[in-house]
This record gives structure tokens, C-alpha cells and sequence, in this order.
């Protein structure tokens, strides 16, 4: 169907809008999948610090 | 009331949601993969492309699942903020709060996707059509919930406001929808956007479906590891949680805490009235 | 006549305040509420009316749940938090007025006066409470009590800014409404020496 | 039942009109904000013709939910809210009196003066009644919407600017209908339609939103 790369990424001449669109959802995914999954991080590890100093944990409080 | 004769309370419990979550969420990235990877094939190499759009329309495999999605989670964050708001469901809340920045992200992809599309169909980004105007209002919804959920400097009755909010805009949703469309129609007086465009071949319908898939897929999965975050995070002080950040939750520390949960509820007497 | 409290727990937040609170107040008695700063007297009390509602346990007064009073047993109640609900840009006598007519309560302007002139307001109540002292504003606010038929009064810290002689005339007032069959909850950090015997209740 | 809610309406009415700088204050943003309307767009009595139903309707949205920033703000910092949630009567019925007072001494004066503002941006006859009529009916929804905004931002962190961003999406409809039908008069259209639709949305609010403000208040004082 396609004449080679370059014809594909051409997008038969609308490439900035086809990219564009697709490469905004795959940024704003990817964003997204990496904001969750640093702060999964976080509260495991304050958790976790927590577990070990369960004294100190809790008069944190959170 | 224990968990086993009404299965599905069982998941309010944050510690039974949690495991659920755990076993659930690593398989649905693969499968939310492999149908946009399927997806993403069909529609580029096997759909032909439009005789009026050329290739542009292939936005369409994204623009439709977004704007579905974006109305879809409201919808859903409704009906957990109703759920909340009724039977104090702490699990509600948490999914209800986990869903809003998904359903916000969606909403603003299918406004960003309907822009690029437009131009050259349309000949321009931006015009004030009745569904980019009220998906612009849905985007302020969504955003409204999270900044209440945020200001508030008590989680639980943030939690209650904000559920109260959604329910309201809910409701105000298809009256929205439906004042918007009418505007635009006595406006313009002809649309330039027709929802019954050319035919559609099997094969991009295929595409299209398939990347919707994708798109529920992503949005169940994303939104559950949002919910264990924030799970944990309100739970910290409690022995599952630790046990579960550590990543050694045991069974049994799982049902000691699902019993605590049952007696967070009031008796029955007073608890059937609400 | 009575008002239970069953199992009660409630929290603030994410803060566990108290758990397992319950007794039963009969006419005729008061209850006393004593524990430090930030121990959930003021929530205890602000459940006990109704306004917070218990993470677990239920509060019954006249034998309805405390949540969904009807009409007659709301007015069966009394409550004065910290704040006075007195409004500034209305004078004692007006602030009395409208809080009896937003509960529906009757009085004739000379039980109005005469309360207010008991209260020690004599000779300011046509002042607009802006310029009363804090005092003043709180007696403006005890003055409620003497005209209304309310057999259950809470009161959250009802001595905060009251001289010696208000305080004695409070006491006066809730042991005469005690010896008429009335209740009483109350908390305060001050001596109650005067009051007649309260039952207490210890918050740690 | 009634008499409290009476009291309830000429207190908060006295009280407002007392301080008389409120009513003064949301009518001259009303003005001043129409007058920013010709500054910025020219003197073209045709173009301001075309954007008189819009500016006056923005207008009146904009000064509501500037005026109902406070609707409940200072009956919660003295204590009298928990009085009002304790009182015999239902608290929605209690909610329900003080946002008609709170629109009779200050949405009122904006439907009486629109005509005036309206005549000012080049509406003449008929569309001058519309504009006031579509106020008349269009101002209560707007006003029992952000009591609702108002009851759930009390004691929030950064509460106007929250209650702007949570209330004026809730406000399209009610904007859309008012607007649309001096539009319609303006092209001698029957105008008649959008009327009844915005009194459709009144009589489904007056008796839906004041349970949400109930809701929402009970929520705040919890």
C-alpha cells in the first residue's frame, strides 16, 4: 500500500496533522504512565520507611 | 455480612482491591498493547485511505476512542461519587478520584486529535461546533472535580464535595449537550461536521474497534495503579498496607483487614436507612 | 426523655478521635464532658447534636435517630457552639428575634426584654452587637436560653469570656432548667464548682 | 413551617440592604463590565447590536457568581449556619429562602436595570422585553447553581477562583437559551420557545438544587 518509509511518514501530504495528533496521544499517555508509576514509588517507599521506623511513622501522620 | 455471600463488596475493601489490582494490571498491559499494536496496523497498512480526506481521517482511530473514553469516565466518576455519597464507600472515592485525571487527559487528547483533524478537513483548528464546544465543557468538569477533590484539606469530605460535583455535572451533561447542539444548529444552520460521513469499510471499522479496545484496556489498567497508589497511600498506617508496599501481602493479613473494614460500617439499623 | 449515645466513634480526618462513647442522659441530668485540648470534645458534643456525623455508632434523642429528627424533636434541642451565631449589624434584641423565629419559636417582646436585661444586657439592647464586647456577644447568645422551650441543651464551652457573675448566673440557669426535667451536655475548661452534680465523661 | 423562612427572607434581605454597598457594588460590575463591551469592540452601533444579548447575559453571569461568592460565607464564619442546619424546618427549604433573598435584592435590580444596558447597545422595543424576560427567568437558575458552588467552597482553599472554575461550565445552558432568545427576537423570530425552555430548566431547579445546596452545606458543617 505504501511506496517505502518515506511515502508513509508523507501521510499522502498530511503528516504534520496525522503525526501530530498520534504523537500528542502517545506523549500524553507515556506522561501519564510514567507520573503513576513514580508515584506508586513513592508511597511504597514512604511506606516502607514507615515500617521500619513504625515509632516514628506514626506521629507523622498522613 | 461476610465478604463471601455478596462477592463483589468484598472488593471495597482496600486491601481485597488491592490484590485484585495486582493480579488484574499485568494483563492488561500486554492486552491493551496488543490490540493497538493490532489496531495501529490495521489502520495504517490495511485500511485504504479516504477518497475525500486522503490519509487524514486515520485520526479517526484515535479521535473516537479518546472522546468516547473522556465521556465514558465521567460517567463512571459519577457513578462512584453517587456510590461514595450513599454508602460512604471509601473505595469509591479512591477509584472515583483515580478516574478524573485519566478522564481529563482523554478529554483534552480528543480535543488536540479533533484540532489536527479538522484543519484540513475543515480548513481550520478551531471552530465552535457543538461536540468540541461541550467536549471543551466536559474538560472544565473534569477539571473542577480535581481542583475541588484538591482544595480540600480534609480527604474525606473533599471526597463527598467532589462527588456531589460530579453528580451535578452529570446531570447537567446532556442538557449541556443537547442546549450546545442547538446553538450551533441555529447558528450555522448547516453542520460542517456530519456524524454520517462516507461508509466506512470493514477494515478501518475494524481498526476503529480495535483501538478502542486498546483504549479501554489502557484506561481500566492506568486508572487501577492510580487507585493502588492512592490505596496505599490513605491506608499507610494500617499492617497491609506496609505488608503490601514491601510486596508481601499475605491472605491472611488481607482478611483481618477486610473485617476491620466491615465494622468501619454503621450497624445495620441505622446503616440500612441511608 | 432521653438522649442515648450508642457505641460512638468518630474521627477527624484521618485523625481516630475516640471510639466506644455511649450512655444514656436522662431528664433531670447533666453530663459533663472533660479531656485535653484536641481530644473530640467539641465533635462529641457537635455529634451529639447532630451536625457531625459518627464514623460508627448511632446518637437517638426522644428515640429517633439524632440524623433524621422531625420537626418536634429538633425543636426539643439547643445548641451553642463556639461561634455565637450573633450577627453584627443586628442589635441583641433583633439577633434574639430572628433566632426564635428560624426555629419557629414564640415569644412577646417583653419576655424578649426581660431576658435580655437577666443576661446582663440591660440597657444595650438596641446597640448593634458590633460594638459589644465578647462578653456581651456571648450572654446576647445565653439570652436564647431563658426564652426558649428546648428540653436539651448542648452547650460546647459556654463560659469562654463570661465574667465571675455571669458564669454564677449561668450556673444558676442550667441548674434551675435541671431541676424542671431538662438535660444538659456541656464542656468547658474551667472550675464548675457551683453546677449541681454532673455525671462526667472522660475523653483521654 | 413558613414563618421561619420568613424570618429567614427579611433577615437576610435587611441585612443586605443594610449594608447597601453589596447591591451597589454587583450592580456598577454589572454596568462597567457591559461598558467594557463598546470600549473594546468600536462604537458600531451594528456590530454592538449583533453582541447585545451576549454582553448583557456574560454581564449578568459574571455578577451573579460574584455575588453569590458569599452567599453562605458569612452565616458559616458566625456560627449561624449550624443554627440554620439545626433548625426545625428542612434544610433545603432553609437554603431555598436564602437564595431567594439573596436574588431579590440583588439578581432583581440587574433584571430591572437590563433593559436600560440593553437599550444602551442598541436593542430597541420588543427585544428590550425579551432580554428582561429571559433575565427574569434565566437569573434564579443561575443563582440557585452557585449557591451550590458557594455551599461547597466554603472554608476551601482559594474559593472564588474554585467556584468560578467549578459553576460558570454549569452555566452554558441557562446562557445559551437566555442570549438565544433576544437573538431570536432580534431577527423577529419566535422567541417563544427558548422561554419556555429556560422556565423548563427553573422549574426543574427550584425544586432539585436546593437539595444539592442542602447537601453540599451539610457536608461543609460535618
Amino acid at each position: 500500500m505504501w511506496d517505502g518509509i518515506g511515502d508513509f511518514l508523507a501521510m499522502g501530504g498530511y503528516a504534520l496533522y496525522v503525526w501530530g495528533a498520534f504523537g500528542m496521544v502517545a506523549l500524553g499517555l507515556l506522561l501519564e504512565g510514567i507520573l503513576v508509576a513514580r508515584r506508586r514509588r513513592q508511597v511504597r517507599a514512604r511506606l516502607q520507611r514507615q515500617s521500619r521506623r513504625p515509632a516514628a511513622a506514626r506521629n507523622q501522620g498522613e | 455480612m461476610t465478604g463471601r455471600s455478596i462477592p463483589w463488596l468484598k472488593f471495597t475493601a482496600p486491601a481485597n482491591f488491592y490484590t485484585l489490582a495486582q493480579r488484574l494490571v499485568p494483563w492488561l498491559w500486554p492486552a491493551a498493547a496488543l490490540c493497538a499494536v493490532a489496531g495501529l496496523y490495521m489502520g495504517f497498512f490495511v485500511a485504504p485511505p479516504d477518497h475525500q480526506q486522503g490519509d487524514a481521517y486515520r485520526i479517526l482511530f484515535i479521535h473516537v476512542p479518546t472522546a468516547w473514553m473522556g465521556m465514558l469516565l465521567y460517567l463512571l466518576l459519577a457513578a462512584y461519587g453517587a456510590i461514595f455519597l450513599v454508602w460512604r464507600i471509601k473505595m469509591a472515592d479512591i477509584m472515583a478520584r483515580a478516574i478524573a485525571p485519566t478522564g481529563a487527559l482523554m478529554t483534552f487528547l480528543s480535543l488536540w486529535t479533533g484540532a489536527l483533524w479538522g484543519a484540513p478537513t475543515w480548513g481550520t483548528f478551531w471552530v465552535w461546533d457543538a461536540r468540541l464546544t461541550s467536549t471543551l465543557i466536559l474538560l472544565f468538569l473534569f477539571l473542577g472535580y480535581m481542583a475541588l477533590h484538591a482544595a480540600s484539606d480534609d480527604r474525606e469530605k473533599g471526597g463527598r464535595a467532589a462527588s456531589l460535583l460530579a453528580i451535578i455535572g452529570a446531570v447537567n451533561v446532556p442538557i449541556i449537550y443537547f442546549s450546545v447542539e442547538w446553538w450551533y444548529n441555529l447558528h450555522q444552520g448547516v453542520s460542517v461536521m456530519r456524524s454520517d460521513g462516507p461508509s466506512m469499510a470493514d477494515s478501518m471499522l475494524a481498526a476503529l474497534l480495535l483501538m478502542i479496545a486498546a483504549f479501554w484496556i489502557y484506561a481500566g489498567a492506568i486508572v487501577l495503579r492510580r487507585a493502588q497508589a492512592e490505596a496505599l497511600s490513605r491506608e499507610a498506617r494500617t499492617e497491609w498496607a506496609q505488608a503490601a508496599a514491601a510486596g508481601r501481602l499475605t491472605r491472611e493479613q488481607r482478611e483481618r483487614a477486610a473485617v476491620g473494614i466491615e465494622g468501619n460500617r454503621p450497624p445495620l439499623e441505622s446503616g440500612g436507612q441511608t | 426523655m432521653t438522649l442515648e449515645a450508642e457505641r460512638l466513634a468518630c474521627r477527624r480526618g484521618e485523625l481516630h478521635l475516640f471510639e466506644g462513647v455511649g450512655f444514656a442522659l436522662a431528664a433531670g441530668e447533666l453530663l459533663f464532658v472533660r479531656g485535653r485540648n484536641g481530644s473530640g470534645k467539641t465533635t462529641l458534643l457537635r455529634t451529639l447534636c447532630g451536625l457531625s456525623e459518627p464514623a460508627r455508632g448511632q446518637v437517638r434523642w426522644l428515640g429517633q435517630d439524632i440524623r433524621r429528627l422531625d420537626e418536634r424533636a429538633q425543636r426539643q434541642m439547643l445548641y451553642l457552639g463556639h461561634q455565637d451565631a450573633v450577627k453584627d449589624e443586628l442589635t441583641p434584641l433583633e439577633n434574639l428575634q430572628v433566632h426564635q423565629g428560624l426555629r419557629g419559636e414564640r415569644s412577646t417582646l417583653d419576655e424578649r426584654l426581660d431576658a435580655l436585661e437577666q443576661a446582663g444586657l440591660g440597657g444595650c439592647e438596641e446597640i448593634p452587637a458590633r460594638y459589644l464586647s465578647q462578653g456581651q456577644r456571648r450572654r446576647t447568645a445565653l439570652a436564647r436560653l431563658l426564652i426558649s422551650p428546648a428540653a436539651l441543651w448542648v452547650l460546647d464551652e459556654p463560659l469562654t469570656a463570661l465574667d465571675r457573675r455571669a458564669v454564677a448566673w449561668l450556673f444558676g440557669r442550667i441548674a434551675e432548667h435541671l431541676r424542671r426535667g431538662g438535660l444538659v451536655v456541656t464542656t468547658s475548661h474551667q472550675s464548675i464548682d457551683g453546677l449541681p452534680e454532673p455525671r462526667i465523661l472522660e475523653l483521654d | 413551617m413558613v414563618r421561619p423562612l420568613w424570618t429567614l427572607l427579611q433577615r437576610d434581605i435587611s441585612l443586605i440592604v443594610t449594608r447597601r454597598q453589596d447591591v451597589l457594588t454587583v450592580v456598577a460590575f454589572f454596568v462597567i463590565v457591559i461598558t467594557l463591551f463598546p470600549l473594546a469592540i468600536g462604537p458600531e452601533p451594528e456590530k454592538l447590536r449583533t453582541i447585545a444579548p451576549g454582553a448583557v447575559w456574560v454581564a449578568a453571569a459574571l455578577a451573579s457568581l460574584i455575588s453569590l461568592d458569599r452567599l453562605f460565607a458569612d452565616d458559616w464564619r458566625d456560627g449561624t449556619l449550624e443554627q440554620l442546619a439545626l433548625a426545625p424546618q428542612p434544610l433545603a427549604l432553609t437554603a431555598l429562602a436564602k437564595v431567594l433573598a439573596h436574588w431579590l435584592s440583588l439578581g432583581l435590580p440587574l433584571v430591572i436595570l437590563s433593559p436600560a444596558l440593553g437599550y444602551a447597545l442598541g436593542l430597541q422595543g420588543i427585544e428590550l422585553a425579551v432580554l428582561a424576560g429571559s433575565l427574569l427567568l434565566g437569573t434564579p437558575v443561575l443563582s440557585l447553581l452557585g449557591a451550590v458552588g458557594a455551599a461547597m467552597t466554603l472554608g476551601v482553599r482559594g474559593g472564588g477562583a474554585l467556584m468560578a472554575l467549578l459553576i460558570l461550565p454549569l452555566y452554558v445552558p441557562v446562557l445559551i437559551l437566555g442570549a438565544g432568545a433576544v437573538n431570536e427576537a432580534m431577527f423577529a423570530a419566535p422567541y417563544q420557545a427558548h422561554l419556555s425552555l429556560l422556565g423548563a430548566l427553573l422549574a426543574v431547579a427550584l425544586p432539585l438544587l436546593p437539595l444539592a445546596i442542602a447537601g453540599a452545606l451539610r457536608i461543609t458543617l460535618d
